[in-house]
């Protein structure tokens, strides 16, 4: 049995929800906007149809509080609620207490979403389903003598990892099995004096690693679909930065391999929807089911772009109760895609964060550019939500188009009043392993200072032009902002110009 | 006036002039008009011996201008600066330059050092949740930490004095 | 022998001009832009690496001066001129003092330019190359006698049109023999009083009939491609409005023998580069030659929307001396797209040209959607050139989801300080015979009533909240621009309000 | 404030209260609170009974509100002028109307009629050239015209006085 949607609530902001909001228009469905105290004026709130206050600006009183935001999603008798990403989509209360209160949510199962959330249960249902995991320990390990049984049975490389705590303490990679217990004493040692706690665990340790994954749909009748790869293994601090489709790291054949494995994950926890299975590719191309992402992707778009298929429009039917509007074998690849995120941040400045109001904005459009955002002139970037502020995607024929286009779109990106990544991300398109497509999850780490530098370079009429500009503006002689071109004569022509010598540099 | 411009490698040794409405700057004697036109408050379309760029005057000091798509700090001495600098009189231009204060709101949830440590320029400081991120805020300057204000844990509004060195 | 352009002048201006110059960056391309005395702030001078006055105001005395614009292109070192549309773009002398001073001019060679751009030469040329064009006479009749063989000859109805002058004076349809006799004596008295000149002509009365144009490419290598027809019905004075393709009209057949002709139409005035070639179909789906239009058109990214091919990169590697990058058979026509022309006028009365500063902009954005303008905020649009903003396009897999996206898109553009024509463009999207593709020439002609009506409606809640905001921003109260939201405790609920009843109307 | 809000064929009888900051207007003893903020100079984004608007407010008197893509004249009375016409004092809002000036430059092509003619509201006045297209300028008001002011074939600068009706 099928519903209609009428009017469907969107937990969410920025940029996402406004790109829920553009679907859901196209379908005749009424938006419902939520927002927090420093939202008031975002631009999800001035988009959508009906707009509600559901609390303070730190998300924990506002976006993250599912009681208050159910209550608008009855009082404005939404049909429906659409998660976006982050804040509430992977939370299973959440989505059971929407669907008991009658309200259908745009996302799995809460069951679904639980147990992707369980990075252990995942993976022992995903080794039950034969679907291929990073070879390790289930368990950690104190004995040193079982270490290596299992690193033998993995094969080398391996990873040494502390059972007792992050951030790299304790952490080894061994390359043959001669350096393994030394290696592994040694890990326990620095385990125990860092987290008291001397347990191991080993993992096969992937080399030259890339980040793709695949997005799948999965409705009430039984069909599942894959839409091809995402390739993202440009990233910073495991936040992706750059992603494209298709990947040129694999071919045809390891493409179909993991589409189906995909649908194989999806299958195994009764998916239904949107979703996203991360995988892990070794410089060998041998893939590992890293996880699943119970929810619309950030980077979706770029899936959009090469198929043609809006993947929220085919959420919304889905949940309505309607099949896929198409088969695998309809799905046609066509051309290249490529998603830069632009947050606001200051790429000079290790990446801090940047905040305040948006003072000049020029955003780029033309043939094969889509900007998803919800940016304005006059606007408040706020210290309280995630930093990025959009995604740039640019469509081609093939890789290189989208990557010329891409850059050209960069150049057209204007955002003044706070820093943001559109220089870093100029860089990084431009850098020549980028160009290429020789790149793998390192690529940040190995190449960091090169796109810092390249990112601070201009040239030296440009440094002219910004010096001159600002002492014109200091000196304001501009009072009168009226045409300097005489309408009686031509003015002299601009081009005729003194020759310039001799910059100090 | 004669202005002495600096950014990162750059530097030029400039006259500005303006007459009727026109604006120059000249370099060794060559003279080069400038043709700019407000488009919006701040913001400049500038035509310079044909190049266009559009460039964005920041409101505040100390901020970087931005040009059409790149950031550029610039250092500016005007006559005044330039003639007390011949003199042998610098300017105390790092004054404060030792107090650490917090840019964004945020939470303080690591120091590496203690008061009375030594540190060098950009070492490491802090660590500082803001936006949902981790951010590591380093030194300005070499010196000894003489001060902490916050505590390991609190959150910090824009501006609180977090830390200082001497 | 090829050559490879390092920069491009583009002797136009507005949107066009930063479309080509999109695409010139793109391919590593420096771009100059030329701008009269009220463009100096115009979006293309801001976007181009270059830019150069070339005289005051009047396009006459500027865009249409090429000595000037030759000049600057010899002293910028241009390798080619690219003229967009209208202004210089079909200007034979200008096209051949280009090619004369070694700079290379992106279109067809003058001569090309010249047969084409004389209707009564190009109608011959077409004849002899046995194009269907529309029957009639090629000279002007005084003789009723003749007149009557001529009109049997072509087929009823037929239509009457006086030789002296134009204005529909002296225009007659005439449906059956019986009523021809008296048609034409009466048709050449008005004639005759209204131009002195009493001398008719004959021509086939096309029903119905549809403005369909089909885009080529052709190189200098012998190659020519058609990539499919425009649907350019929606017209209003005979300006387009709204385009689109794939037309609903004509079947695949019909396509394939015009897409025929087109190419037939190229090859007969060895044509170069993009063209366009356009005509009249009736409601037999009988089609006629009416024009070819040597260079750009404006409607052109329609297209590029279905076809993923970038027209103006085609045309700057034509002109380089490259083959066109592709094969007849390679073009795949994906999906459906619609254009809107947004034009600075005042729909409601009676389609006034605009102008002013535009205050206030937001642009759409998203899955789907183009935006080709050149358009920001505090922009002034003076009077002195053609009163179109941009174009918006959007694609869709079918023409429901381009409609219902380009509807979507419409809502979200946002102008103020000038009249536009979006809603203007709303209320033909939505018209019950737009959307059903039941449409011919004459539907602006026949709906304007409706479509004037539905563009002034509105709901009573905007009504209210327009008229409150008014007298709130004349109360002048919001001295303080804080929040309204108190972070110390939850505001009351937004959505608890009393009902309104009882508007007046 | 009491206003009478007129907009083609909508009406609305309303009072304005504001208080605190907050804003309302009440219709037939019902209070709508208005949630307003200024995003830009000139727009507003607006909240009304959980409707989200954005709105921007003309500059000048007489120009249309643009909300939502759509553009709204309204005729405002207020107070005053509410009770100026239950007094029976219909202020003269039709002064000057019969003074038909170029709302752009342009160039005047065509003229229907001669000094002396009677025309109705919306006959035909003139044609002019602007913007490359031609433009039929229509009687406001019905009338006698007076005086024409320009010649066929001339120039007309913004705000030129092209005809009167009387």
């Amino acid at each position: 049995m099928t519903k209609r949607f009428t009017k469907i609530l969107i937990a969410n902001r920025g940029e996402i929800a406004l790109r829920v909001m553009r679907t859901c228009r196209e379908m005749g469905i009424k938006t419902v906007a939520v927002f927090s105290e420093a939202d008031r004026r975002a631009g999800h709130v001035l988009f959508a149809d009906e707009a509600y206050y559901i609390g303070p600006s730190p998300s924990n009183e506002s976006y993250l509080k599912y009681e208050t935001i159910l209550e608008v999603a009855l009082k404005a008798s939404v049909s429906a609620i659409h998660p976006g990403y982050g804040f509430l989509s992977e939370n299973t209360d959440f989505a059971a207490k929407v669907t008991a209160s009658g309200i259908t949510f745009i996302g799995p199962p809460s069951e679904a979403i639980r147990l992707m959330g369980d990075k252990t249960m995942a993976r022992q249902a995903m080794i039950k389903a034969n679907i291929p995991v990073v070879p390790g320990t289930e368990k950690p390990i104190d004995n040193t003598g079982d270490a290596l049984r299992v690193a033998e049975n993995i094969g080398f490389p391996v990873l040494i990892k502390a059972a007792g705590g992050g951030g790299g303490k304790g952490m080894r990679i061994v390359e043959k099995k001669e350096e393994f217990m030394e290696a592994v004493s040694r890990a326990q040692g620095e385990a125990k004096s860092a987290f008291s706690d001397s347990r191991v665990y080993i993992e096969k340790y992937l080399e030259e690693p890339h980040h793709i994954e695949f997005q799948i749909l999965a409705d009430a009748h039984g069909n599942i679909v894959h839409l091809g790869e995402r390739e993202c293994s440009i990233q910073r601090r495991y936040q992706k930065v750059v992603e494209e489709s298709p990947s040129v790291f694999i071919d045809d054949k390891i493409r179909e391999a993991m589409g189906k494995v995909a649908i194989s994950v999806a299958k195994s926890c009764q998916y239904l929807g949107a979703g996203t299975v991360e995988f892990l590719v070794d410089k060998h191309r041998q893939f590992y089911f890293l996880e699943m992402n119970t929810r619309l992707q950030v980077e979706h778009p770029v899936t959009e772009m090469v198929t043609g298929i809006d993947l929220v429009a085919e959420q919304i039917r889905i949940a309505e109760g309607h099949p896929i509007s198409f088969k695998q074998e309809d799905i046609r690849h066509n051309g290249h895609a490529i998603e830069c995120r632009i947050y606001a941040e200051d790429a000079k400045n290790n990446f801090a964060p940047s905040i305040g109001t948006i003072h000049h904005l020029f955003t780029p459009d033309g043939p094969g550019t889509r900007l998803d955002s919800a940016l304005y002139a006059g606007q408040q970037v706020t210290p309280y939500y995630d930093p990025m502020l959009g995604k740039l995607i640019t469509w081609g024929r093939n890789r290189e188009d989208a990557l010329r286009r891409m850059d050209r779109a960069l150049s057209e990106f204007f955002i003044s009043g706070i820093e943001t990544s559109i220089s870093f991300c100029r860089a990084v398109i431009n850098h020549p392993r980028f160009q290429s497509g020789t790149y793998d999850t390192h690529f940040y780490k190995h190449f960091c200072d090169d796109l810092v530098e390249s990112m601070m370079a201009h040239d030296e009429e440009t440094f002219i032009a910004a010096a001159g500009t600002h002492i014109f503006s200091e000196t304001k002689i501009h009072s009168s902002e009226q045409s300097a071109y005489s309408t009686a004569s031509e003015r002299p022509s601009n081009w005729v110009m003194a020759n310039r010598k001799g910059l100090d540099r | 006036m004669r202005y002495i411009i600096q950014s990162n490698d750059m530097k030029a040794d400039l006259q500005s002039h303006s007459q009727n409405g026109d604006f120059s700057i000249s370099m060794k004697d060559h003279d080069i008009p400038f043709d700019i036109s407000l488009i919006q408050p701040n913001l400049y379309s500038v035509i310079v011996e044909g190049r266009s760029f559009v460039i964005a005057i920041p409101k505040l000091a100390g901020e970087e201008i931005h040009i059409n798509g790149k950031n550029i700090l610039l250092e500016i001495q005007d006559e005044i600066q330039i003639r007390l600098k011949e003199m042998g009189w610098e300017e105390s231009v790092q004054k404060n330059a030792g107090e650490i204060k917090a840019q964004i709101p945020g939470l303080i949830t690591h120091f590496f050092h203690q008061v009375g440590d030594e540190v060098k320029q950009n070492d490491a400081l802090f660590l500082m949740e803001a936006m949902k991120m981790e951010n590591e805020i380093k030194a300005p300057i070499s010196g000894v930490i003489k001060k902490i204000n916050i505590e390991i844990g609190s959150g910090v509004e824009k501006g609180a004095l977090i830390m200082e060195i001497v």
